[in-house]
């Protein structure tokens, strides 16, 4: 029996076994439309054998870039099966970003999904020479494109047939030729600092990875999950081995678009979404429910209450007394059921959030509601750390570790890891990585301890950890993630350190909620910038901000804030692809502001360079209120 | 002899078919209840003339202005709320306040005919080898003259031509002042009048009982073949119904002329669908 | 002289329409209201003219202002004796009446008198429909159909009227010419006039002020000459694409840029 | 977070056409249906339910429904209006009543002949109004209303006094008692709906919704709006033939009175107040009716003697007045009928905790 140590051999495995069992579905037109292994197999040979055809060797590099959608899917394994070595992209990255990654990882071939990614492409031709051809899958509208490079997916599959008619066996036998040592692929982490940084991640990283996930999630054959993470992220690939290893069977939604609706049909049992995505979705069932009737209204505000209390005494271990679990079986059966049906989590067993910090609050108010919500750590480089335990949930960690991980906290508090599942070095940066892995431990960049019960807390990035003028030390992720909580704000940057000596914050209200909220009270506003300056707008946040300073030690009370006349953009640089903040580049673009902030000034005027999605550049001024949350700015009351 | 009686019976179908054209003309709405309206004014004069005992021209005039009266307040309970609604929500409307009006009166009046009243002096004529009846002879006077009033009316007055304008489409007038509400509940008053004065010569010719109801319905094959829009069609219409209906059940017998009224229609609807003097409907996309 | 300020519109009491409109249309001045199909232009003006009434719409908040008085809880007959005409889309003439017909009825609460001497001066205005006096209007070509119909709206001697999309369906020449009708209108008879649009170029080349709006809401508003340089109003609405130059289908994408009302 | 359609509930999901097209979706859908089919069933031996007074009622509903559930096709789906309903059932009771009484076929052979003939006489009295846009059929129904039961009272001999019929014979069971021909009726009201649910969920069903709605822009997409309004007027016809038909053999007696004009304005009151275009909302609406023609019928007698200065026959024209008014104020009030609120209802639940 060969070692199946990558997913390619996995595959053939599949398909030699259940070969007729659903493997993959796609949402198209309304309809889910099922792949068997059978189809999954053949679909991958004959990319796999198409690209050897155009000249891929074991080892090379091939760009990958597009929504998540069966073909990506295939397109990976049958470059993984061919030895090469996959380069997946953000599908939302801006050109001059693309360029610079595939010459970087000197890839030879690109797989792109639609127009959209061919016309980025086309845009960067001359700065990427190394590339030799571009394949797209969706054709719509490329039929007049004349350029040499490109070539759609059914020409590649042809090449792959007539190349399988000439030499049978020849995909097989290149599976079996690769190992679970060679490079899987390479993933360009945006990071918060400067030029994004390659990975490479073998097979067996991979595999451990995803081995732990399946430990501590175990799922049946044939059980649906969902797939929420472009191909881009690391998450991705350790997500798929829940197909490969356990042939759960992965549905893709339709479009990015229609994610939630297609979650609610699935009603997948494993589900794994970013912060800002539970964020959205407790701020939607707050916004509905006060928009909704009295009567439904006022029994959600009855059973909330029961919902909190069962879930605090269950994360502290206390007993339920009989009284308050007959409480919440009405309140389960009333409100909590039905609401779960709405948001689609009904069977989901395993519901998941991970890459970036989720303040406490959520967790509690969706484990209330009865959605056990846990927490993932891990990351690019290291793989798979510490997940939440069915049984064995602790808000305030990001769960225990997994077996195979070994976990040191440095004397900075910060957490180093080693293990299988660690990364093997930045691709064509050597001194990088030393600065990063000494002897077999892998420097994360996180502070945080290990708790009593072999659970790992996390704190917030080290380069984040900063302290105030009076010494005090606080995590601005922590701060942000209170603020988070509440409804009429979407994303906010903690700003403080040596200099200062209050901490202050910049604020992105979440336009819709506010804007209902607006038109509820016949606040008349017209555009975001004109919303976030209105007096009204100033005064609901500053509440939130009293909210959230009464749980914050004294010193690191937030003493002022601002509301930004405009979203932070990945586009403009300033969140990386999921949506975490850039701060150096915040710091720097955003200075003169903070320092007004600081000379106590109430107003500033800014000017705001925007970049238009086709490059061009347009200007905004607004004249940008500073507030102080207490009315005199002095000490709070 | 039945060519003569059956055109004074087809006059006062005419005048019927008048009412029913007034609404039309006002609102394209086909008022099924108009052969009931007629039923209803002529109990009401019959109550004003009999059980209150009014002198015969003062029950006359009580018994209009009350038909007026209930036009109106059909259009003002009923229709009003019903502007912007589809026409099928309308006539279906008309329909019901057929069943609600021979409801009332077989409640108020009982369903056995009432005692026999002349409203007009009863003597006959003979012309030659005919005898008339001055009740018919008056009756075919009247009916001439409230079609000729009503024509003028339509042609030359403002709130006629502002009723004209209202069947094309409420909304165009609203947005000129022009109450459009006003505009339909005087076509539904005039409606009411012509119901009950035909109402009262039926009831002196025919006498006062539920059946008149059942004659009422000719008035809609009337207005039909006359073409729904013009009040002359109407008359005509009527006129040429009376001819019909005479002749055929004084041949046919038991009672053959509605049904034959209805033969008739059916019969112009395939020959000429906007009847002889309707107007061709403009279709525009 | 009209002024609303956060009016909310609701049909058949759930579908939210208009989410706090606010204009102000001052005395003698020409304001166009631009939008895309959908975007609440035409509610906005039959909530105004309170026609919305007949179609089971409400104005669920906010306040509509004619010179100093509310009206919009009046009844539509009532708005337009006080002087506001609407001139609705897809040239609604009254198919089976005659032009003359049309126009005595358009000035139907005016006084008789002055029916007359109102109708030499629309005549004056529009020669073509003194030849075509006794046509019924549901022969007449568009461009004519659409002159009766301001026509009519002038016989009522408006003090705001209300313009939805004339150029609707129009050939270019005859927009022009109606349009030049309406300038001279606003000069010579001091007529305030709110013009809905799709057509932008022409409506911001004739009006001193300009809203628009979309699904529901006023995103945008300035001065017209302000408003036809803006970047994206360049691009979403007079369909320049970068540089300057004309788009043209070839280069439609199948992907959607976002826009950006920052 | 777009408008997410909150039915079926999470977790079903269809991987063929064929599946989402089924009305029955849910296994939760499956069970109340059989509960209820099974009810049904069961009713006659139902001690509370089964006094031959209920049981004549639910057969009068059930022939009602059918008739009804035609009217229904055509006026609620395709827009025209019929006012002459109940003479097209005539025609179907006569023509099976006497190919049952005169040639002995048995109901089974008569009653789709009895349908057929309905539709036929229909299509002849719809050529004419069909043609034309508005609301002419109603006239050209008027009309037939009125000439079919001058016929049948003086055309047709036979049919003036009424004859005998049989009653529905199968395999050696003789419908005759209220007990049996329940499941004649039920039997035929359930297989007519559910025909009329899928007929109008098909090609069929959306071009008459689409003459409904714009007739022009129907014309303009091909719509033989000729055809197919004939076609919605023989469906409607034929559904009134059966239903006569079939009331013909429950009373075994074929009698002119059952089938008057004021029955045919009943029909119509049944399916404004029920809901136009919509199948469950003509149950409903027939229920409603008969249930209050049968209130009043009790509480009529009872007031005449109580208000002792009403004249005689003050009963019958109360329901008139009373259940008119009913009609006239779900016309004004709620035009689109019960089915409306049912849906409102249904959607309270299924949107439960949220508004929207």
């Amino acid at each position: 029996m060969p070692k199946l140590d990558t997913y390619p051999k996995l595959l053939v495995e599949n398909r030699r076994t259940d070969g007729q069992r659903v493997a993959l579905r796609r949402k198209d037109r309304g309809i889910w439309k099922s792949y068997t292994w059978e189809d999954s197999f053949e679909q991958v040979r004959l990319l796999s054998l198409g690209l050897v055809e155009l000249g891929l060797q074991s080892g090379d590099r091939v760009g990958l870039i597009g929504d998540d959608e069966p073909e990506g899917y295939w397109a990976e394994a049958a470059i993984q099966a061919a030895g090469g070595v996959v380069v997946a992209m953000w599908s939302d990255s801006a050109p001059p970003e693309m360029a610079y990654v595939l010459q970087h990882s000197d890839a030879r071939f690109v797989i792109a999904e639609d127009q959209e990614q061919v016309d980025k492409l086309l845009e960067i031709k001359e700065s990427i020479p190394g590339v030799e051809r571009i394949v797209y899958w969706d054709p719509k509208g490329l039929r007049r494109y004349a350029a040499p490079v490109l070539m759609g997916f059914d020409a590649l599959r042809e090449l792959g047939r007539k190349r399988a008619e000439a030499r049978p066996g020849e995909f097989e036998e290149r599976v079996s030729d690769t190992q679970g040592s060679d490079p899987a692929q390479i993933s360009y982490t945006s990071g918060t600092t400067s030029l994004p940084k390659g990975a490479v991640i073998t097979h067996d990283a991979i595999l451990a990875s995803a081995r732990r996930m399946q430990e501590i999630c175990p799922l049946e054959p044939g059980e649906d999950v969902i797939t929420t993470l472009s191909t881009a992220s690391v998450f991705h690939s350790w997500f798929a081995g829940y197909n490969y290893m356990s042939r759960v069977v992965i549905n893709f939604p339709e479009e990015p678009e229609t994610l939630m609706q297609d979650i609610r049909e699935i009603s997948p049992r494993f589900l794994l979404i970013t912060p800002r995505q539970w964020e959205s979705l407790s701020s939607m069932t707050q916004t509905r429910i006060a928009d909704a009737g009295f009567l439904k209204r006022s029994v959600w505000e009855l059973l909330l209450p029961v919902g909190y209390k069962v879930a605090d005494l269950r994360s502290q271990r206390k007993p339920v007394p009989l009284g308050w679990r007959l409480l919440h079986a009405l309140a389960e059966a009333v409100v909590f059921a039905p609401l779960r049906d709405k948001l689609g989590l009904t069977r989901t067993r395993y519901p998941f959030t991970g890459s970036a910090f989720l303040s406490p609050e959520f967790f509690r108010f969706f484990q209330a509601v009865g959605i056990r919500l846990r927490q993932v750590y891990g990351s690019t480089e290291a793989g798979v750390v510490s997940m939440h335990a069915e049984d064995d949930i602790d808000n305030d960690s990001v769960g225990r570790l997994c077996e195979g991980a070994e976990v040191r906290i440095s004397e900075t508090q910060e957490i180093l890891v080693s293990g299988p599942s660690i990364f093997s070095g930045y691709h064509k940066s050597p001194e990088k990585t030393e600065q990063v892995i000494r002897d077999g431990w892998f420097h994360t960049g996180d502070s945080g301890h290990v708790g009593e019960r072999g659970h790992l807390h996390y704190l917030d990035r080290i380069d984040n950890l900063d302290e105030l003028a009076g010494g005090h030390r606080y995590a601005p992720a922590y701060i942000e993630g209170k603020l988070k909580f509440s409804r009429y704000i979407q994303d906010v940057m903690a700003v403080g350190g040596r200099t200062r000596d209050y901490l202050s914050v910049i604020i992105n209200i979440d336009f819709e909620s506010i804007g209902k909220w607006a038109e509820a009270r016949g606040i008349s506003y017209t555009t975001f910038a004109d919303l976030s300056q209105k007096e009204e707008v100033g005064d609901l946040v500053r509440a939130d901000l009293e909210r959230v300073n009464r749980t914050l030690p004294s010193e690191a009370r937030v003493q002022r804030f601002a509301l930004l006349p405009k979203e932070f953009d990945a586009d403009e640089g300033e969140l990386t692809r999921t949506r975490k903040l850039k701060r150096q580049f915040l710091y720097a673009r955003y200075k003169e502001l903070i320092d007004s902030i600081y000379d106590g000034r109430s107003e500033v005027p800014m000017v705001s360079e925007v970049k238009y999605r086709d490059g061009r550049k347009g200007q905004v001024s607004t004249s940008l209120k500073i507030r102080s949350v207490y009315r005199d700015g002095g000490a709070p009351c | 002899m039945l060519v003569i009686s059956g055109m004074m019976n087809g006059a006062i179908y005419g005048l019927v078919a008048l009412g029913f054209v007034l609404v039309y003309k006002a609102s394209a709405v086909l008022n099924f209840a108009q052969g009931y309206m007629l039923l209803f004014g002529a109990y009401l004069f019959w109550f004003f003339r009999v059980t209150v005992g009014l002198p015969l021209v003062l029950a006359m005039i009580a018994a209009v202005a009350a038909g007026f009266a209930g036009g109106a307040l059909i259009e003002r309970l009923t229709l009003r709320r019903l502007i912007g609604q589809p026409l099928i929500s309308m006539v279906t409307v008309t329909i019901f306040l057929s069943l609600v009006l021979e409801g009332l009166v077989s409640m108020i009046w009982g369903t056995y005919p009432l005692q026999h009243v002349a409203a007009f002096p009863e003597s006959t004529i003979r012309l030659g080898k005919m005898v008339l009846t001055t009740q018919s002879l008056i009756a075919f006077g009247l009916a001439l003259l409230a079609a000729g009033a009503l024509i003028v009316f339509f042609r030359f007055t403002r709130i006629g031509l502002a009723m004209r304008g209202v069947a094309e489409g409420h909304q165009i007038m609203q947005s000129m002042g022009i109450s459009v509400r006003r505009i339909l509940n005087v076509s539904w008053g005039l409606a009411g009048v012509a119901a009950t004065v035909g109402g009262i010569l039926l009831g002196s010719t025919l006498g006062f009982q539920l059946g008149m109801s059942h004659i009422g319905l000719l008035a809609i094959p009337a207005a039909f073949i006359g073409g729904l829009e013009s009040p002359e069609g109407a008359i005509l219409g009527g006129l040429l119904i009376g001819l019909i209906e005479s002749i055929v059940s004084g041949y046919v017998g038991n009672a053959a002329g509605v049904p034959a009224a209805f033969v008739v229609l059916i019969l112009t609807m395939l020959v000429r669908p906007y009847g002889f003097f309707g107007l061709e409907r403009i279709e525009r996309v | 002289m009209l002024t609303l300020s956060n009016v909310e519109v609701k049909y058949a009491g759930v579908i939210l329409v208009l989410r706090g409109v606010s204009l102000q249309v001052p005395e003698g001045k020409i304001v166009a209201l631009l939008g895309s199909n959908g975007a609440g232009k035409t509610t906005t003006l039959k909530a105004i003219s309170g026609l919305l009434r007949t179609e089971l719409g409400e104005v669920t908040a906010g306040s509509i202002e004619f010179c100093g008085g509310r009206i919009d809880r009046v009844d539509p007959e009532q708005i337009a004796r006080q002087g506001i005409i609407q001139v609705m889309e897809g040239r609604k003439v009254l198919k089976h009446l005659t032009v003359e017909e049309n126009l005595r009825l358009g000035g139907y609460i005016r006084p008789a008198a002055e029916v007359r001497s109102d109708m030499e001066m629309v005549y004056a205005y529009f020669p073509r429909l003194r030849e075509k006096r006794t046509a019924v209007t549901g022969y007449l070509s568009g461009g004519e159909q659409q002159m009766a119909l301001i026509g009519r709206a002038m016989m009522a001697r408006p003090r705001l009227m209300l313009l939805d999309e004339p150029s609707m369906g129009l050939a270019p020449l005859i927009v022009a010419e109606i349009y030049a009708i309406i300038q001279r209108l606003a000069a010579e008879e001091g007529a305030t006039i709110l013009l809905v649009e799709q057509n932008a170029r022409a409506a911001l080349r004739i009006s001193d002020y300009a809203y628009v709006m979309e699904n529901g809401r006023v995103v945008l508003d300035g001065p017209s000459a302000a408003l036809a340089e803006n970047e994206d109003i360049r691009e979403f609405y007079l369909g320049m694409g970068k540089l300057g130059e004309r788009k043209n289908f070839r280069e439609v994408k199948t992907y959607k840029r976002r826009k950006r009302w920052l | 977070m777009s408008r997410i359609p909150f039915y079926p509930p999470s977790g079903v999901y269809s991987d063929s056409y064929r599946k989402d097209m089924r009305i029955v979706k849910t296994g939760k859908q499956r069970l109340m249906a059989i509960a209820g089919l099974v009810f049904l069933a069961a009713l006659p031996f139902i001690p509370g339910l089964n006094a031959p007074y209920h049981l004549r009622l639910l057969i009068g509903i059930g022939i009602a429904v059918i008739v009804a559930l035609g009217l229904n096709i055509l006026t609620g789906y395709c827009g025209q209006l019929n006012v002459g309903q109940s003479a097209f059932m005539m025609v179907g009771a006569f023509t099976s009543g006497m190919l049952n009484a005169y040639w002995g076929w048995p109901f089974w052979a008569s009653v789709i002949p009895g349908g057929l003939a309905a539709a036929g006489v229909g299509v002849i009295f719809g050529i004419p109004s069909v043609r034309l846009k508005g609301l002419y059929l109603a006239l050209t129904t008027l009309g037939a209303q009125i000439i079919l039961t001058w016929i049948a009272l003086y055309g047709v001999t036979v049919t003036s006094a009424g004859f005998t019929v049989e009653p529905v014979r199968l395999g050696g069971i003789v419908f005759n008692t209220p007990q049996k021909f329940y499941y004649v009726a039920l039997a035929f009201t359930l297989g007519m709906a559910l025909a009329a649910k899928n007929l109008m969920r098909s090609r069929l069903g959306r071009a008459f919704i689409a003459i409904r709605d714009n007739d022009r822009a129907a014309e303009g997409m091909g719509i033989d709006i000729f055809k197919y309004k004939l076609l919605a007027f023989a469906i409607c016809t034929f559904y009134a033939g059966i239903g006569g038909a079939l009331l013909v053999h429950y009373m075994m007696w074929a009698q002119l009175e059952s089938f008057t004009l004021q029955d045919s304005v009943w029909y119509v009151a049944m399916i404004i107040v029920g809901g136009l275009g919509s199948i469950e909302g003509t149950i409903f609406g027939v229920i409603f009716i008969t249930v209050l023609k049968e209130l009043v019928l009790v509480v009529g007698p009872m007031a005449q003697e109580t208000l002792s200065f009403l004249p005689i026959g003050a009963a019958s024209g109360m329901m008139l007045v009373f259940i008119g008014s009913v009609a006239i104020l779900f016309g004004v009030l709620e035009p689109r009928g019960m089915a409306h609120r049912w849906s409102l209802i249904k959607s309270f639940y299924r949107l439960w905790p949220f508004g929207y």
